[in-house]
């Protein structure tokens, strides 16, 4: 009894890698496929982050700066949605902007998802000013007037004829600026933007990214952080809308638990081995 | 309203001054002022003309809270310039201009100031590896033992008995990082081994030079090894520049050829993973060397002997000992044994509230 | 469900799972995904070295330019060109310039700028500063990080044995060291698992239409 | 000419790229630009028709001697095609550049073939971290006990789950993160620096010269 007791769990530790190949793809395919969602604890950073943008006043300007492409996207598009929802639900006015060329598309169907939610008109609660090369040359003149980078939208519209814009010339226009982040942007949109224009920010940016940036938010150069799909999961909770952060955040969770379980098996089998081999 | 106003009325800011920005390649100009403070204030506009002209243009505006601006644009070296600053009201007004600044002048330096420090330490470096390498002539000198590079002469045997190929993968980076060149410096002798011991040894490239410096250094090996004939050229080839193609090519060999011994050494990135699992998986012997932090982890967990950072950079000597290359490692450890001490005192002495040291480290 | 009408959406999706089929084993499926992808890399690193290099450093210049200095372009072009020595036996030795000019080129601008992104800014975050022990908590933080960094770097000592002082200091460093390893790949986790959300969601979305 | 000048050329190149880097003159910078920006990017793209010949050789090779699965090579060579076809498709004239443009777009050809598989290999790590967990953090030495430890800690406190066990965990990670983490980062990149300047420095002076291939 005894001894196929032991050889069982000798024989789990040294289980056919692929059965955990398969446990890995399960736990992320099924809180995927089924919608399953995950309770979510709210951590400081990212309810200062809600708070700047929900004590704006109707009809404020938020900036959104999609800095990343395909590669982060399954981190940092879930929050540009949920921050989106915070905007049009507020009623404030959004513009998009963009900073990495691949990234343009992603971030223009994200805006056109959501707004077409909430019933939004472009042009008038809602634009994209599209890309521009020169990324510090580009934050730099936006300081004393949008146009002398962008003379038109993402399509070529001239800004001039965008109602939304009329009155929007530099960031004295722009309540806060929202960096989604999966490089160097956002250490720009800090030392520049922040620095210069003394202009609101906060960042979004990938897990990895997260700890390097904190520093950041301690020093009171940005006014909230959210990072990786757990704080796009947080801001969901908070605008009320669990989407797809949600989802990730599970897929995660488990996967996380899954590996966990896995060295704790190892660990038992390679003990009982040990022992095995002792007593021998 | 006249109340108002007179209380609405800004000041100017006081004492601008404007100089040379220092340690640059000339064509910007510094401007400095004391901040107003004043709850209306929104920020300061500045003005500058050239010495003779009567009108101040407007060159540029910035947020309250900053009391400096480098001015870049449109400044030609070695004419002669005067700023003045004016306060700007939230409510759109104005102030008059300040007094004007000295006028100055933009011109290119010779000599970076502010990098004597590194321009120092370069020298005491260079001075320690010359000294080292020259008095080490002929002596021998200790190293201590290195696992990783102890057991490559190891993992290259089997190979032999199992009578199958070595995998080298020099890395994914160019001859410009230096961890390549010290990859191509661990490749030459595990080659000429692979030549003795008669193992076909595989090398796969990312870098088109790389590829080329590969396929001369292992030719330069059998050739050593007196087997000149032996060398495949097409053993050592360009497999793909774009790095994730490279490791699903890298993979495919492994499970097709089947190598006994993988060698992973140079600069790696995400990858790194990739094919040390896949290595693992065919059973094969592997020892990993790379200077790429982030990789380290990875390597560890998945390779049996893994060569840590800079042993990395200690190989070419430990496997040649060389005695020129063994004093140049005498020097990296006299390097360490510096920089060891003055954080001491550095920070001893930053307690005492004396910043010496920490200036002497200062990158600005 | 709304299986997409796409047949680039499908290729994308055949490719995906023919690369997946790898974690089960080696098949021709895996074979043909990985060298297509050797293949399209090729073609496209030679797509994007002609767009990006070859027409705006090399071809614009010299059949379009004006400038007298374009003639400089022919220095790097002759010492490029002696890298084709290597096709001949007897020239083979040729590629040494262009070798030694890149290598030497790339070693020396390494020196001061390895100095002080690798060295200075590391040493300076070393040195305990007063604000560093600002509260004993932080003080006792950043001893235990000035003691990881001396004894991390004493790890790497090479020309004496390590016994005595130094022995129990790089014993200490190898402490540090696997923390640090451990700390890294825990935290990496997170990123890697987000890469295979991502195809889910390709696959899922994008191709079967199973969710919004 | 064969062994000496090569050496002094390398020697020179190498003095002069970090001279540069402590004169800000314009005749400096100029210098700098047109090296990095210039020179050296020139140069690489003659060993470019080297690495493709290799490429060509390898499978070739493999398609003449039939070796076992050589259409995979052929595979290749059609990847390399259509590619190349996509991206200087426009520059052939008539039908022929309308039909290749409609049906071999660069952008899909990549968006839809070379992007997908590139992510798709990237995420094959997420399984591949799993298995290297599982199979080598066994608390096999002191030094295995402390990898496997951290790294579940740290692995916890990434995740709701973990805060939910124990609220400070987010914390704790935090400081292990920036402290004992960051203490050892720093020690290995201080020794791989030194390293790397020797080693450059051996380079100019001509004492490392392997990386020159043969005599």
């Amino acid at each position: 009894m005894n001894g196929e007791n032991i050889s069982f769990w000798e024989k789990l530790g040294k289980i056919d890698r692929r059965w955990i190949f398969l446990i890995i793809g399960l736990v992320v395919f099924i809180p995927i496929a089924f919608g399953l969602r995950m309770t979510v604890h709210v951590s400081p950073a990212v309810k200062s982050a809600y708070d700047t943008i929900n004590r704006l006043p109707e009809g404020s300007v938020v900036m959104i700066s999609i800095d990343y492409d395909a590669a982060s996207m399954p981190e940092l598009q879930p929050m540009l949605k949920a921050i989106l929802r915070h905007c049009f639900d507020k009623n404030l006015k959004v513009i998009l902007i963009n900073f990495w060329p691949l990234g343009l598309p992603i971030g223009n169907q994200g805006l056109e998802e959501v707004a077409k939610e909430y019933g939004k008109v472009y042009g008038v609660d809602y634009m994209n000013l599209g890309y521009r090369p020169g990324d510090i040359a580009v934050m730099l003149r936006m300081g004393t007037e949008i146009r002398s980078v962008f003379y038109g939208d993402i399509k070529g519209t001239p800004l001039d004829s965008l109602p939304m814009m009329k009155n929007i010339h530099n960031y004295d226009d722009i309540a806060v600026v929202v960096g989604l982040e999966a490089g160097s942007m956002g250490d720009y949109w800090v030392q520049y933007v922040n620095a210069r224009f003394k202009q609101d920010l906060i960042l979004g940016v990938t897990a990895v990214m997260a700890a390097g940036v904190y520093p950041y938010l301690q020093a009171g150069q940005i006014k909230g952080l959210i990072g990786g799909l757990k704080g796009a999961a947080e801001y969901e909770k908070l605008v009320n809308h669990p989407a797809f952060g949600h989802i990730g955040m599970a897929s995660q969770s488990w996967a996380h638990v899954a590996i966990i379980l896995f060295i704790i098996l190892g660990n038992i089998g390679y003990f009982m081995e040990r022992r095995r081999k002792r007593g021998l | 309203m006249l109340i108002l106003l007179i209380i609405g009325l800004l000041e100017p800011p006081s004492y601008v001054r404007a100089y040379d920005r220092p340690n640059d390649g000339g064509g910007a100009i510094v401007i400095e002022w004391e901040s107003v403070s004043d709850t209306l204030l929104k920020g300061y506009e500045i003005f500058r003309r050239k010495v003779g002209e009567e009108e101040f243009r407007k060159v540029a505006y910035v947020a309250r809270g900053r009391n400096s601006f480098v001015n870049s644009i449109g400044i030609k070296d070695g004419v002669k310039y005067e700023y003045a600053v004016r306060s700007v009201g939230i409510d759109g007004s104005y102030s008059d201009l300040s007094i004007p600044a000295p006028p100055v002048v933009s011109y290119p330096q010779w000599f970076k100031k502010n990098k004597i420090n590194t321009l120092l330490a370069i020298a005491i470096y260079f001075f320690l590896l010359v000294y080292f390498t020259q008095a080490a002539k002929g002596r021998e000198l200790f190293i201590r033992r290195i696992a990783g590079l102890d057991h490559l002469e190891e993992a290259v045997g089997r190979a032999t008995e199992m009578g199958k190929p070595i995998l080298y993968v020099p890395g994914l980076s160019g001859l410009s990082d230096i961890a390549t060149i010290a990859s191509i410096n661990i490749l030459s002798p595990v080659a000429k081994k692979a030549a003795e011991y008669d193992t076909p040894i595989i090398v796969p490239n990312r870098d088109p030079i790389v590829t080329m410096v590969a396929q001369e250094v292992v030719k330069e090996a059998y050739t050593e090894a007196g087997r000149p004939d032996a060398f495949k050229r097409e053993n050592v080839f360009f497999l793909s520049d774009s790095q994730f193609a490279y490791a699903a090519g890298v993979d495919g060999i492994m499970v097709r050829e089947r190598p006994a011994t993988n060698l992973f050494i140079g600069m790696f990135y995400a990858e790194s993973l990739i094919l040390a699992e896949t290595g693992n998986m065919t059973g094969a012997i592997q020892i990993a060397g790379t200077d790429a932090v982030a990789q380290l982890p990875f390597f560890i967990t998945a390779c049996d002997y893994t060569i840590m950072g800079e042993e990395l950079y200690a190989a070419s000597a430990y496997l040649s000992r060389d005695p020129k290359l063994v004093g140049s490692i005498k020097a990296q450890d006299w390097g360490k044994a510096i920089l060891m001490g003055l954080a001491f005192i550095g920070s001893i002495l930053s307690l005492l509230n004396i910043d010496v040291v920490l200036k002497m480290f200062a990158t600005i | 469900m709304h299986i997409s009408t796409n047949p680039w959406v499908w290729i994308a999706a055949i490719l995906t799972l023919a690369i997946y089929s790898f974690l089960y084993k080696d098949n021709p499926f895996y074979k043909f995904a990985e060298h297509l992808f050797m293949g399209l890399s090729i073609g496209y690193g030679a797509v994007v070295l002609w767009y990006n290099s070859i027409i705006p450093r090399l071809w614009n210049p010299l059949a379009h330019g004006t400038s007298p200095s374009r003639f400089y372009l022919l220095i790097p072009i002759a010492i490029g060109l002696l890298s084709f020595g290597i096709f001949s036996k007897k020239y083979s030795w040729l590629i040494k310039y262009p070798l030694a000019f890149s290598v030497g080129a790339y070693a020396g601008f390494s020196i001061p700028v390895t100095f002080e992104a690798s060295i200075f800014e590391q040493i300076s975050g070393t040195i305990l500063t007063k604000q560093m022990m600002a509260t004993p908590w932080l003080a006792i933080s950043n001893l235990i990080m000035f003691v990881g960094v001396i004894t991390t770097i004493t790890y790497f000592y090479f020309s004496k044995h390590h016994k005595g002082l130094l022995g129990k200091s790089a014993r200490t460093g190898i402490v540090f060291l696997m923390l640090a390893f451990g700390a890294s790949f825990g935290y990496t986790v997170m990123a890697r698992i987000s890469l295979l959300i991502g195809r889910m969601q390709f696959l899922l979305h994008d191709w079967l239409g199973i969710i919004k | 000419m064969r062994r000496t000048f090569p050496l002094v050329i390398a020697f020179t190149m190498g003095l002069l790229m970090m001279i540069q880097y402590f004169i800000p003159h314009p005749i400096s910078q100029k210098f700098y630009k047109i090296m990095v920006q210039q020179w050296l990017i020139i140069i690489s793209i003659f060993f470019y028709v080297f690495a493709w010949r290799s490429f060509g050789l390898y499978h070739i090779n493999k398609i003449k001697r039939r070796k076992e699965g050589w259409w995979a090579s052929v595979v290749a060579f059609v990847g390399v095609f259509f590619m190349l076809l996509a991206g200087f498709g426009d520059r052939i004239p008539g039908g022929i550049g309308h039909f290749i443009y409609k049906y071999f777009n660069f952008d899909d050809l990549y968006n839809y073939m070379f992007a997908p598989l590139q992510a798709t290999m990237f995420s094959l790590l997420a399984f591949f971290i799993a298995s290297a967990a599982f199979r080598a953090f066994k608390a096999r030495t002191m030094e295995a006990t402390l990898l496997l430890v951290t790294a579940t800690i740290v692995m916890l406190g990434r995740v709701p789950l973990g805060a939910s066990m124990w609220k400070g965990l987010p914390k704790v990670v935090e400081w292990i993160l920036m402290y004992p983490n960051m203490a050892a980062q720093r020690g290995i990149m201080i020794g791989v620096g030194l390293g790397m300047i020797a080693t450059s420095m051996k380079i100019i002076l001509g004492i490392e010269r392997s990386y020159l291939g043969g005599e």
